[in-house]
Formats: structure tokens, C-alpha cells, sequence
């Protein structure tokens, strides 16, 4: 549809345009959905992103301080998000407290850590690897849209190879179950949201790199935006359905939105409003197959 | 030496004494019945055989050692495997998975899945029943016999597990199963007895005599007795049951009403669904019919049509010669049509809401004066139907989901007739589940229903049933009513005139 | 029954009968995690240390009812020598914090954001009203991307947060210099909320919407403007394009120093945190007197610079010193009264 | 439960900051929680009913804009017609979650970004000032000289929809909807009609909460409420309702309200720096919950 409205949106320049705006949200995304499937929400990538931003650009080269640790301290970027997403999981299994709410309180001790890291002066990277990531392209693509699409590729076997992908899903059809067959869940969950976190680790240091310094607010909009993208893709919120590919159709289709209602020119008022009617109008549009009378719907 | 020794167990919850000091002997090779009334204890005892249930006080031994089981897999390592009552099976997952869950073995070898070697796994396991399902079919595609074959295939996997003879739980595996499937069930148990030994739970008393070597027979939370199998005939563990002689009338055919031939209360005229087609079908008001079919025959459909709770894409539905429009269960319930689902856990009851919450869930004026609820009304009512139901439940305020499966039943029923208004009863497997005592209550309930005027619409739980309670027997295949049977009080046709129409 | 107010509320204290060390120094701005923020609350910590006191911190993450309910907690508390510096988060916060001022009889400097029909004149402890003028800096950023690229060519706008006089005024600001720069046409405008990420991705569209015809980028801030250029750099376009942006952050100077960004405005942060506390602690220890400030200087515009290749250097360093926060001196930046 | 992790706050405040325990504070406080008390009262009954809310904070954003521009033409009708139009943009959203099936967390995700353009645009993507405002000034009274008016608003529109819960059939039928909505919608119950409902009072909340607004600010604006929407959540969920339905009360989300307030408003104010702020509120809230869920109504914790 945006493809008949404005030529520019054919062009191939912008095919490569929304990948590349796509990586990001799309690694996030890839995350998220593993904490989808297993029927919990998780609102922390905001506050992790920002922390593995902050440690980032404070570990690569940087005009802040002399450390110069390059991919080493990417890996540190990416354990702080690990570390943050076991600590949501971990209030999950023992404190008993929603994800929902877990989620929410780890982001704001990631905003509080970042904050604390930042200390009144921008972080800019002069880390020539980490800023390249974002500039130089390997087959028209930018280095950060292979990641993000490795990090699919990964998050894809994890689902369907691997003990935790496919308990996480089963955690999500019926969890009461898994214990009664003797399956410890806990691990399981923690490790889930511990592996989400890593992917927002991972996001963060990307969107770093896109922009060239360390920002609290690196992660800003991206827990909706990817809780969207995963259930415009197909993941249910009550879990057991869904999957990584399925999340990476859905940061398409957001991303082509976005993208096409700039290039077609809707006025930026209105943006937002399209967007939402949009999302809801595809959902709908994907549910009426499978619509039963007496499905539940929460 | 017994495979598994249970003495002086005791389970308290709130306010009930799930078990009072039980002892259970299970011996090496035998099959062991276990019999007793809904909330006699049965599961509880099992469940704190495999670990789900820490009891309060009292001593399990396996093999002459005394343990504590504190989860499945210390049970499965001593070699206890349980099918549970409730149906445990993971939706979404494959049947092989569901199979192997717990113990996946050399299917999973680091974390990481060997679909192949799992798909093998699993057969082997499918194979042992003789069950056709493919092992990567998606559980939920599955029917309900089916993903119980899976459970029992699930839970011999106990042999790989432990290398000690395992002792194999069957917590009423055959409720929900056809008589084809139930014979291939009890082959299977006759073959576990070669190497292991079986606990077995139904309420079927002859089937547990059929196929067990000796029953012992539970009340109130205490073993009250032990019948060799052989030569033992069902009135006999009944009287066990119950410490009293029960009714020898189990379908209270004397009670059945006469039907008289006036036009019929409900009246279906071409209704077709997703699974049915051109449905024709009259109940009178008082008249009891049933419908038969094999699994897939699309009976249930018709019956959640009836109600509402499916899409009928063509066709006419009547009550009393007046046209309604069901789309809506609200419309159902309006015109006085009551439901009760097969699958209770999901769908029949909301399980944390108490008693008689759920008992006043759908007829809200019963309990209300004007628009507001009436607590001293909605007590009085409540305690009248628990009495008359002989629901066992410490208080009308308990949440239904602590009551045992047989108890939760009647109070389902009971949520349609404490309006006094019900008009027309689709009831799907309502005995599933229940005791013989309840049965029969509930079978008496039908007839005093019936005879007030109630029409029924029964799908019932055998066949046996179905010719036991039915003024008249539709036989339905492949979506389709291939026959119907007259079934009047005396003249009742034979099981198998109807099982050649099923197939 | 009921009343106005609260029982146990105060009547304003007179002005100026405090003791310098009774004074209670508050700074309150959106957050700590901005590089022009945080040199608002640093300039508001050197000059509380000037004096002798700490200043209270308080940031509410742009969130308005979080200001309103920081504001209306402090009052609450009922210090008698209470000095604020607020940055209110949208034009209508102003009002409410300025009435929870006046009745608790707090003095009361807020900068940036306020309607214009509500004056300082009109209350006795609001003292004053600090902004930059917007329409000015849009449009002398919009006439220097002119020059940069000859006088014809197309630009691009990234808009602030539609919500604010801040990004409404530099718009507008904007529009006056193409009228003036005929050549000059305005390809597209998309609003990236004062955000680098944001306007990062908007560019990126933008860029490939509009391709080769993109000679200039206009942004209403200098995080967006940050943001566009490394959009630019991922395009491979740096230092094709022209980019300006408004508040003389430390980055957007070293990149005006450095000639990747034509020009940005000053807005000093330091000095707004510091000014604001100092004409309240003036005012509150009675060496100022409200009724002796002169009208102009109840609301006004502070002096800004064009800061473009030619005088970045002076820029790098903070231009703010103590002798600024002198009660004499408080109104030396005063560029003019608030039209 | 709630109310235990209410008073531990506002002791362990006062032994920071002794001038917390003042009267006046206090009232501040209860003032200031006001909108947010009406606006997780109202989304507490979506969230029994099994659904959740996403549009309250920017449904009540655009009716402080309708608010303010309506004030001047309707007077005093201005706040009852406000409340109405959020109630219906309410039951829009009701309808359309039950009638096209959509989760109500995508519908109402949706509904949050158009509510918020719908706003930008009717306001001119900027403050409507309200110059005269009168009508709504009585919310800014206070009754017995110590409570404030709105704050007493909240608590009777707590109490009433406590109460109307509870005397008739509504509370089983909420409670059923959340619990097992098949099951609910197999005994008859009018399943749909009760979810549109629940978004309609959201819907009316969010009005009412809009109405407060404008009140303190003397203004509407196109994002005013919007943050207001994930302390609104956390108040729910503090205050020990499931998110996942079924079990709770409007009354547990009053003191998870008052509870998310102070930790907003009190931790800066004792003095607690702005990053430790954050990591204080986070690990508060966290342990606030873990402390008022009641685990043996809710088996399985998502
Ligand atoms: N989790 C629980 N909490 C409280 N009470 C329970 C719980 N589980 C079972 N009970 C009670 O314990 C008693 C025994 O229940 P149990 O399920 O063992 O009966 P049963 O013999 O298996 O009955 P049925 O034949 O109906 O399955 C019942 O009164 C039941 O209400
Ligand atoms: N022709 C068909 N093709 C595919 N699926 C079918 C077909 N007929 C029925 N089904 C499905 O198979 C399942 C079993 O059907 P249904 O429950 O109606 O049979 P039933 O005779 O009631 O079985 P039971 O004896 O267990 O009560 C249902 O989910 C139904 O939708
Ligand atoms: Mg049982
Ligand atoms: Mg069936």
C-alpha cells in the first residue's frame, strides 16, 4: 500500500533504510518474545538498555574516561543485561512477585544505574569498531542488521532446539503441568528473562553505536514498541503461542509502518494515532481466522 | 515383600480430613483397585504417593524401606509413576515431548533437542499401547481419548526410569474413554503386571473388578476393607463404600416419566456446524434423549450449538414452537436451556469462586431481591441444594476447585437448577467422574427433572447409560443421525444393536 | 464545611526578612541524565556553595503531574525562606506552580515554559521569568544553514515535542528565515521529540525520501541535530550536508569547532541554574526588593549567541562566573522583556 | 496486606524526613494521589475482569483538553459532559475488544497512540489555558478544613463501585469473567456486556481523574495524564489484585495508590538523590508487591 503511494518508499535505498532502523528493535524484540511465550510480560528492556549503554561507551573507547576494552566490554554490556534480567526473574520465582510489575521495577534500577553512571557528562565512543558497526555494510546491509539478524537466527534454534526455548513454551501452555511431570520451572524462568535481558544488553550497545555516545534513555519506547511488534507478529500475551520468527515478521511490519507513513508524508500529528489504528486493524484482521466462539480473549 | 506399603497416613486441609490413617499394601505383579465415594480420598492418597502431597503424619514404605517423596522425580526414582485424574498434558507442545517431559533421556543430550531420536523415543512408548497418533501431532490437535493414551504413554516411561520393578498410578484413566480404548487400556494393564504393579482408580465397579486382583475400598479418608477380585460382585465393594445397602434400581426406571405426545419442547430442524450436518431432532417436554457416536460423531458439537457456545451455519432451533436465535449462551439461558460441559476443570466451573458463588453464578434472581444479592437468601438456597445433592464441602464458602471431581460435579448441576426454571438440560458426560452413590443421585435428579417437565438432552457416559436413562436413543456418525432407537422402560434395545449403527 | 485551604496554612512571610542561612535553595529540572540539565543543577550547586547552602535537587523525568506533586509536597513542608528554580515541564505547569508559590509565599523563578497571558508582575513572590527567544534562535540558525548552503537548496526540520513554546517558537522561528531565504524550501518536517534516537531514525527516512535534494538539516535542539549527524555519517553524507541545532551542548560546539555542524545558539545552562537561585536568595534575604525590579525584568529574554565556526572556541569553556550571581549583577544577561 | 506496606512507608519517610508526618504533608499527599486513586480505581475493573487498560492516562490527557476548551461555552456542564465522552471513548474500546476479539492490551495500546494524536490535534499540539475555573474549583476545597475535596471525590468513587460490586450479582460476574471466562460465559453469564462495562467505568474514571487535573493545573494539555499511566498499573498491582484477574479489590488499589505516590513524591523530597531515587523506587515497589499479593488466591504468578 505505501509502495503505491510514494515511489521513494519502493526504492531499494529504503528497503535497506527499514533494516537497518529495524535492527535494533528487532534484537529486542527477539528477546522479549521468549518472555511472551512463556505467558509473563517484561517493561525492562527501557532501564537495561540504558545501563548496558552506559557501561558500554564507559568500556570502549570514550572521551570520558581511558578504558579501551572494545569487545570486551561489549561482553560486560551484555552480562549488565543478563545480570538485570536475572534479577526480574529471579523476583518472578522467589518473591512471587507479576512480571509485569518485577519488569517495571528492574527498569527503573537500570535507569537509576545508567543515571548514576553518567554522572553529568555524555559518554561519546571513539571506539572505531563500535562506531563502524552501524556504518560500514557488508552486502548493502549494515553491520548491526547481520547482528540483529544472527541474533534471530540464534534466538530461532534456541526456541526450537534447545530444553530452555521449548520449556519456556511449554511453561507458557501449562505450567501447573511441567510441575506435575517433575520439571523444575524456576530455573527455567529465570534463565528466560535472563536471556532476554542479555538480548537488551546486546540492544543497547547497539543503539550506542548508532548514535555515537552512551544515553540513559537509550532504550526509551522500546518495551512497548516490542511488545508490539511480537503481537502484531503473531505472539499471544497469555503465552504458548508465537516465536522468534514470527517477532521478526511482526518488527517488519511495524517498521514498514512507521517508515511509510514518513515517506507518504502523513503529518506527524497524526502519526501515532494512524500507527495504533494500524496495529489494532492488523490484529484484528489476524485473529478473524481463528476466531471461535467461545475462545477467550483477554 | 510389597512393591509399596502405606500405614497410618494422614492429610488434613481446611476444614476436611482428607486422610485418616490410611494403610494400602500394593504387592509385586498385582493390580490393585482402589474404590471409594468422591472425596473418599482416593487421589490424595495417590498423590502423596508420588510426592505432590507431603502428609501430615504416617508412613510410606517402598520395597519394605521407608521414604519421604517430596516431588515426582524422587518418586519416579524410586519407580512411582501417576496419571493424574485431571488431564496434565502440555497444549502446545508435541505428544513426544509430552511423552518424554521430565525424563526426555537421550533426546536431550546438553540442552540441546534430537527431534529424531525423540520422535523414536516416543513411539516406542506408543507403540507399547498400540496408539496410531503421530508423536510430533501438537497435543491440543489431539482428542480427548487420544491425549489420555498419551498420558499412559507418558507414564510408562517409568521402565526407562528406574531399574527397580515401577509401580504405575492410573488415577481414573477411563472416564473418559470409549469401551474399544478401554480394552486396549486393560491389555496394557494386564502386560504391566508382568513386570510391575498397578494402582487403579474407577468408579466403574465392574470394570475395577474386571481387571484388578484384589480392591480395597476407601471412606472418609480410612481403609474400611479389602475384596479379592475374583468372584466379588459390584453391590458387595458398593456396600463397602458406602456402610449401607444402595438402591438395587440404579436407573430408577420405575420413576421414568411417561411422555406423553404433544408438541415437543424442542425441536431442531437441519442444524449444521463445522462437525455436523442436517440435524433433525424433537424432545418432548419430560423425555430423556440420548445421543450416541464414537469419538469425532460430532454429538458434542450439536450439543454446544444447542447452547450457543458454537457456530451453527445453518438450521432452526425451536422452544415451545417459538424460534430462537442462539448466538448467544445468554439466549440459551434465557429460553431455559441449562449446559453442563464435559471438560469441568476448564469450562464448567470457575474454580477459585466458592460454592455458592458457582451454585448462583447463572440464575442470579435466586438469590437476589430486586437487583441486589440477598446473603441470608443466597445461604438458605445454597445449603438447601448441598443438602439435597449431598455435596460434601466443609462450607458453602469453600472454593469449588478443593472439592473432589465428583462433588464439583453436582455443584455444576446444581448452578441449573436452583432457578426452578430450567426448561431443557444439555448434559455432556455429567456422570463423569462421579461415584456410584452420586451417580445414581444424579440419575434420580434426571428422573425427578423429567418428571416435572424437563426435557434432556444426555450425552451420556457409556452406553449402558445412555439405554439405562433414555426414553429414546439417536445414534450419530461422522456428523450425521444415522439411526434412531426407541428405548422405552421395558423394552430397552441391547448395546450392540447400537454399536453396529456407531461404526 | 469547607474551605479553601488547608487548616495550618501560612500567610506569606514578608519579603526579605529572612537570614541568609535560613534560606532552603531548591533546583528543579526534568532530569540528571542530559548533559544540558545536569549543568543547570551543577551551576545551581556552585552558586548555593557560593553562599553558604546546598541546594535541594529534584528532578520529575518529565513528568508533569510528578512536577506538580514535588512542588505541592515542598510547600507543604512549610519553610519559611523558600527559594525555587524550576524549570516547569510544559507551558501548563506554570500556572499551578506559581499559584502553590504565591499562597505559601515562596520565591519563585521559573524559566522557559509559561503562557503568555501569565505574568509575574501579578504575584508578589514570583519574582521572575528567565526564557531564551525561540522565533530569534530558529531563525538565526535557519539564516546561517542559508549561508552554508549558498542560498538555494532544500532543508529538512526535526521538530522538538509538539507540546512545547519551546519547539513551537524555534518553528516559527524557522519559517521567518525561509521567508526571508526565498531560495531556500522546506522539504519536510517531522517531529523527533527533542531525542537523539528519534531523530536519528527520522533522518535516515528522510534522507532516503528526499535523497540528493537534502542540503541542510534544521533541528530544534542539538541532541536532535547530534542525532542527524550521525545519521548522516551511517548515509555516508558527513559534512555533505549542513546541520544546526539550539543550546551550545558541549558536543554541538566541539562539532561546530570542528566544522561538522554549522552553527547552534547558546542557552547556558550552568548560568540558569545558578541565576534563578541567586535573584530568590536576593530577593528572600531582602537585598533585592520585588517591588524595586524593574518590569522589563520580571520576564525576560537572556542574552544568546550564534555560535557558529568563528567563535566556538570561546564557547567550549562555561562563560559563567560568580560575580554573575551578584544581587547587583542578576540582570546583567537581560536581552530584552518577553513580547 | 496493602495497608501494612502503607504504614511502613510513611513511618520509615517520617523517621527521614520528621517534618513528613505533618498534617499538612499528609494532605498534600492525599491531594496529590487523588487523580491517580481515580484512575487505577477505574482500570482496577478491567484488570478483574482479566483485561488491562493502556488508555486511561492518555484517555484522561485528551479530556483535560476537551475540558478546557469545553469550559468556556458549558460552564458547569463541561465536567459532566467530559466524563460522558470518556465513558463512551471507553466503551469503544469495550466493544471493541469483546465484538473483533483483540486482547484488550493491544486495543488499548492502540487506543492509547490515537487518543493521544486525537489529542494533539484537537489541542493544537499545545496548552489550553483555562481562564476562568470557577466550575471546577470546587474540587480544590476541602472538606473539614483538612481533607481535600478531590481527595474525597476519589474515596466515594471507591467506595461506590466498591459497594456496587459487592451488593449485586456484578462482583461474581467480574469475578467469574477474570477467573475462567469460558467457564463464566458457559454458566450464562453476560460476559461481554460485563467487559464492556468495566472499560466504560475506566472509561469515566479517567474523565473524572482528567476533571481533578485541570482543576490543580488551571489548564488541559494533549500529554498531561500520560504519565500517569504506569503509576496507575503499579497501584493495581501493589495494592494485591491479580493482574491476571479474578481476585482484588478497588480498595486494594486506593492504598496501592497512596502507596505509589508517596514513594513518587517522598523519596526525592527526604532528600533521596535522583538516580538512587530510581533504584529505590525500584526495589520498593518490587518488595511492596512481593509483600501484598495474596499468593494462596493466585496459583501461578506470570
Ligand atoms: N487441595 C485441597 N485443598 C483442600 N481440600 C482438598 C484439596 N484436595 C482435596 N481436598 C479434599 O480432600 C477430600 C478428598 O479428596 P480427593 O480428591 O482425594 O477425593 P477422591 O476420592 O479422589 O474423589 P473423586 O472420586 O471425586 O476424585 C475431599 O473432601 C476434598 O474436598
Ligand atoms: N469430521 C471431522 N473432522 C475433523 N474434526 C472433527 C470432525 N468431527 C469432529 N471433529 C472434532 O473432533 C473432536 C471430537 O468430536 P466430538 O467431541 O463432537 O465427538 P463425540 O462423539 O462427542 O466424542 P465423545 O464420545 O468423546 O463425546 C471435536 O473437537 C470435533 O470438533
Ligand atoms: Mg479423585
Ligand atoms: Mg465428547
Amino acid at each position: 500500500m505505501f509502495a503505491a503511494l510514494s515511489p521513494q518508499f519502493r526504492s531499494l535505498g529504503n528497503a535497506q533504510n527499514i533494516m537497518d532502523a529495524a535492527a535494533v528493535l528487532a534484537v529486542v524484540t527477539c528477546g522479549i518474545t521468549f518472555v511472551l511465550m512463556m505467558g509473563s510480560i517484561d517493561l525492562s528492556s527501557a532501564g537495561v538498555m540504558g545501563a548496558s549503554a552506559l557501561t558500554v561507551s564507559l568500556l570502549v573507547a570514550n572521551n570520558r574516561n581511558d578504558n579501551d576494552l572494545g569487545l570486551l566490554g561489549i561482553a560486560v554490556a551484555v552480562l549488565l543485561g543478563c545480570a538485570f534480567g536475572c534479577l526480574s526473574g529471579l523476583a518472578l520465582v522467589l518473591l512471587k512477585v507479576p512480571s509485569f510489575m518485577a519488569t517495571l521495577g528492574v527498569s527503573a534500577i537500570g535507569l537509576g544505574v545508567a543515571t548514576l553512571m553518567f554522572a553529568g557528562v555524555q559518554p561519546n565512543i571513539t571506539d572505531a569498531m563500535l562506531k563502524g558497526w552501524a556504518i560500514d555494510r557488508f552486502l548493502g546491509l549494515s553491520y548491526l542488521t547481520w547482528i540483529a539478524v544472527a541474533c534471530i537466527l540464534v534466538g530461532w534454534l534456541i526456541q526450537r532446539y534447545t530444553r530452555l526455548g521449548r520449556y519456556a513454551y511449554a511453561i507458557g501452555g501449562a505450567e501447573e503441568v511441567l510441575a506435575l511431570s517433575g520439571v523444575k520451572v524456576k530455573p527455567y524462568k529465570v534463565a528466560v528473562f535472563a536471556l532476554a535481558g542479555a538480548f537488551y544488553g546486546l540492544g543497547g550497545v547497539m543503539v550506542t553505536s548508532q548514535l555515537g555516545a552512551g544515553l540513559v534513555q537509550a532504550g526509551n519506547g522500546y518495551d512497548f514498541s516490542a511488545i508490539t511488534a511480537a503481537v502484531v507478529g503473531g505472539t499471544l500475551l497469555t503465552g504458548g503461542r508465537g516465536g522468534v520468527l514470527h517477532s521478526a515478521v511482526g518488527v517488519l511490519l511495524v517498521m514498514v509502518l512507521t517508515n511509510g507513513l514518513v515517506q507518504v508524508g502523513v503529518s506527524p500529528y497524526w502519526q501515532g494515532g494512524v500507527e495504533g489504528l494500524i496495529v489494532v486493524a492488523a490484529v484484528a484482521a489476524a485473529v478473524i481466522p481463528q476466531r471461535r466462539r467461545n475462545q477467550v480473549v483477554k | 515383600m510389597p512393591a509399596l506399603e502405606v500405614r497410618g497416613l494422614v492429610k488434613h486441609y481446611p476444614g476436611v480430613k482428607a486422610l485418616d490413617g490410611v494403610d494400602l499394601v500394593v504387592r509385586q505383579h498385582e493390580v490393585l483397585g482402589l474404590a471409594g465415594e468422591n472425596g473418599a480420598g482416593k487421589s490424595t492418597l495417590l498423590k502423596a504417593l508420588v510426592g505432590l502431597v507431603t502428609p501430615d503424619a504416617g508412613e510410606i514404605y517402598v520395597r519394605g524401606e521407608a521414604v519421604k517423596l517430596r516431588s515426582v522425580v524422587e518418586a519416579a526414582n524410586h519407580g512411582i509413576g501417576m496419571v493424574f485424574q485431571e488431564q496434565s498434558l502440555v497444549p502446545n507442545l508435541t505428544a513426544a515431548e509430552n511423552i518424554l517431559l521430565g525424563s526426555e533421556g537421550a533426546s536431550v543430550r546438553r540442552g540441546l533437542y534430537r527431534w529424531d531420536v525423540m520422535r523414536r523415543l516416543a513411539q516406542e512408548q506408543l507403540d507399547k499401547i498400540g496408539s496410531k497418533i503421530d508423536p510430533l501431532a501438537r497435543t491440543d490437535s489431539l482428542s480427548f481419548a487420544d491425549r489420555q493414551m498419551v498420558e499412559i504413554a507418558k507414564v510408562l516411561r517409568i521402565e526407562q526410569r528406574s531399574q527397580h520393578p515401577p509401580v504405575i498410578i492410573l488415577d481414573e484413566p477411563t472416564s473418559v474413554l470409549e469401551s474399544k480404548e478401554i480394552d486396549t487400556l486393560f491389555a496394557q494393564i494386564r502386560r504391566l503386571r508382568e513386570f510391575a504393579s498397578v494402582v487403579f482408580v474407577s468408579h466403574r465397579l465392574d470394570e475395577v473388578l474386571d481387571v484388578c486382583d484384589r480392591v480395597t475400598v476407601l471412606r472418609s479418608g480410612q481403609s474400611v476393607g479389602e475384596v479379592a477380585a475374583a468372584g466379588a460382585v459390584p453391590r458387595e465393594l458398593h456396600r463397602m463404600m458406602i456402610g449401607s445397602t444402595g438402591s438395587d434400581d440404579h436407573y430408577h426406571e420405575n420413576a421414568a416419566s411417561v411422555v406423553g405426545s404433544e408438541q415437543p419442547r424442542l425441536s431442531v430442524r437441519g442444524l449444521s456446524g463445522k462437525s455436523f450436518r442436517g440435524i433433525d431432532l424433537d424432545v418432548a417436554a419430560g423425555e430423556i434423549v440420548s445421543i450416541v457416536g464414537v469419538h469425532g460423531s460430532g454429538r458434542e458439537d450439536v450439543c454446544r450449538a444447542l447452547f450457543g457456545a458454537e457456530p451453527a451455519t445453518a438450521g432452526e432451533i425451536r422452544m415451545d414452537g417459538r424460534k430462537i436465535d442462539l448466538r448467544s449462551t445468554r439466549a440459551a439461558c434465557a429460553a431455559g436451556i441449562g449446559y453442563v460441559p464435559a471438560e469441568r476443570k476448564i469450562e464448567g466451573m470457575v474454580g477459585p469462586m466458592s460454592v455458592a458463588d458457582n451454585m448462583t453464578l447463572t440464575k442470579q434472581k435466586a438469590r437476589c431481591a430486586g437487583p441486589f444479592v440477598a446473603p441470608a437468601k443466597q445461604a438458605s438456597l445454597v445449603d438447601r441444594w448441598i443438602e439435597r445433592l449431598s455435596i460434601r464441602t466443609p462450607t458453602r464458602d469453600t472454593a469449588i476447585q478443593r472439592l473432589s471431581g465428583g462433588n464439583q460435579q453436582k455443584v455444576v448441576l446444581a448452578r441449573w437448577l436452583v432457578g426452578g426454571d430450567i426448561k431443557l438440560l444439555l448434559l455432556d458426560h455429567p456422570t463423569r467422574g462421579l461415584d456410584i452413590g452420586a451417580r445414581s443421585e444424579v440419575y434420580r435428579l434426571m428422573r425427578e427433572l423429567a418428571a416435572s417437565g424437563v426435557a434432556t438432552v444426555l450425552l451420556a457416559d457409556s452406553l449402558e447409560e445412555a439405554i439405562g436413562m433414555a426414553d429414546r436413543i439417536l445414534v450419530m456418525n461422522d456428523g450425521r443421525v444415522v439411526t434412531e432407537v426407541a428405548c422405552p422402560a421395558g423394552g430397552k434395545p441391547s448395546p450392540l444393536d447400537l454399536v453396529k449403527e456407531m461404526v | 464545611g469547607c474551605s479553601e485551604e488547608a487548616a495550618g496554612d501560612k500567610t506569606a512571610t514578608d519579603a526579605g526578612g529572612c537570614k541568609p542561612a535560613d534560606v532552603k535553595l531548591v533546583g528543579q529540572v526534568r532530569n540528571e541524565s542530559n548533559p544540558y540539565e545536569a549543568s543547570w543543577l551543577a551551576g545551581g550547586d556552585a552558586f548555593a556553595k557560593s553562599v553558604g547552602l546546598t541546594q535541594e535537587r529534584l528532578t520529575y523525568g518529565g513528568d508533569s503531574t510528578k512536577q506538580q506533586e514535588q512542588i505541592s509536597q515542598i510547600l507543604a513542608k512549610g519553610d519559611k525562606c523558600l527559594v525555587l528554580n524550576v524549570l516547569p515541564n510544559g507551558d501548563s505547569d506554570t500556572a499551578p506552580i506559581v499559584k502553590g508559590a504565591d499562597k505559601a509565599g515562596a520565591y519563585l523563578v521559573t524559566q522557559w515554559n509559561k503562557p503568555a497571558d501569565l505574568k509575574p508582575a501579578d504575584y508578589k513572590t514570583w519574582v521572575s521569568h528567565i526564557t531564551y527567544n525561540g522565533v530569534e534562535s530558529g531563525q538565526q540558525i535557519g539564516d546561517a544553514l542559508a549561508t552554508a548552503i549558498g542560498g538555494s537548496g532544500g532543508i529538512i526540520a526535526l521538530q522538538g515535542v509538539l507540546d512545547t513554546a519551546a519547539a513551537k517558537d524555534r518553528f516559527a522561528g524557522l519559517q521567518a528565515s525561509l521567508k526571508k531565504n526565498p531560495g531556500v524550501t522546506l522539504l519536510d518536517q517531522q517531529a523527533a521529540n527533542f531525542s537523539r534516537a528519534e531523530a536519528l531514525t527520522v533522518t535516515k527516512t528522510l534522507l532516503t525520501k528526499h535523497g540528493d535534494k537534502v542540503k541542510a538539516i534544521w533541528a530544534a535542539n542539538d541532541d536532535m541535530a547530534l542525532g542527524a549527524l550521525e545519521a548522516l555519517q551511517q548515509a555516508g553524507l558527513s559534512g555533505k550536508v549542513a546541520v544546526a541545532g539550539i543550546d551550545a551542548v558541549p558536543d554541538a560546539v566541539k562539532a561546530v569547532n570542528d566544522g561538522t555542524m554549522t552553527a547552534t545558539v547558546s542557552s547556558d545552562g550552568t548560568w540558569q541554574g545558578g541565576i534563578g537561585l541567586a535573584i530568590g536568595f536576593c530577593v528572600a534575604t531582602g537585598k533585592l526588593k520585588v517591588a524595586d525590579i524593574a518590569a522589563a525584568n520580571r520576564a525576560f529574554f537572556a542574552k544568546q549567541f550564534l555560535v557558529t565556526k568563528a567563535n566556538a572556541a570561546d564557547f567550549s569553556q562555561p562563560k559563567t562566573t560568580a560575580s554573575d550571581f551578584e544581587c547587583g549583577n542578576v540582570f546583567n544577561r537581560v536581552a530584552g522583556p518577553l513580547t | 496486606m496493602p495497608l501494612i506496606a502503607l504504614v511502613a512507608l510513611v513511618l520509615a519517610l517520617a523517621i527521614a524526613d520528621s517534618d513528613f508526618l505533618t498534617t499538612r504533608s499528609l494532605t498534600a499527599a492525599l491531594r496529590t494521589a487523588a487523580p491517580l486513586i481515580v484512575l487505577a480505581a477505574g482500570a482496577t475493573l478491567v484488570v478483574l475482569c482479566g483485561g488491562i487498560d493502556l488508555s486511561i492516562a492518555a484517555l484522561a490527557s485528551l479530556s483535560t483538553v476537551l475540558l478546557a476548551l469545553w469550559l468556556p461555552d458549558l460552564g458547569g456542564l463541561a465536567t459532566p459532559v467530559v466524563i460522558l465522552a470518556a465513558t463512551a471513548i471507553g466503551a469503544v474500546q469495550g466493544v471493541a475488544h469483546v465484538l473483533l476479539r483483540i486482547p484488550s492490551f493491544i486495543v488499548t495500546l492502540g487506543g492509547m497512540s490515537i487518543l493521544s494524536a486525537v489529542a494533539l490535534v484537537v489541542s493544537g499540539a499545545g496548552t489550553v489555558r483555562v481562564v476562568d475555573d470557577t466550575p471546577v474549583k470546587w474540587l480544590e476545597l476541602y472538606v473539614g478544613g483538612y481533607v481535600p475535596m478531590s481527595a474525597a471525590v476519589a474515596i466515594i468513587v471507591v467506595a461506590v463501585i466498591a459497594v456496587v460490586l459487592k451488593v449485586t450479582p456484578l462482583q461474581s460476574w467480574v469475578s467469574a469473567t477474570g477467573y475462567s471466562e469460558s467457564a463464566a460465559r458457559l454458566a450464562g453469564t453476560p460476559v461481554d456486556l460485563v467487559k464492556i462495562a468495566a472499560f466504560c467505568v475506566s472509561g469515566a474514571c479517567a474523565g473524572l481523574a482528567a476533571v481533578m487535573l485541570v482543576s490543580r493545573q488551571y489548564s488541559g494539555g494533549p500529554t498531561m495524564a500520560d504519565n500517569l499511566l504506569l503509576p496507575a498499573v503499579a497501584a493495581i498491582v501493589v495494592g494485591g489484585t491479580a493482574i491476571t484477574g479474578g481476585h482484588g479489590s478497588v480498595w486494594r488499589s486506593l492504598a496501592g495508590a497512596l502507596v505509589v505516590t508517596l514513594l513518587r513524591v517522598g523519596l526525592p523530597i527526604v532528600g533521596v538523590p535522583s538516580a538512587y531515587e530510581q533504584i529505590l523506587y525500584g526495589v520498593i515497589i518490587v518488595v511492596c508487591v512481593a509483600l501484598t499479593l495474596d499468593w494462596s488466591k493466585v496459583s501461578i504468578i506470570k
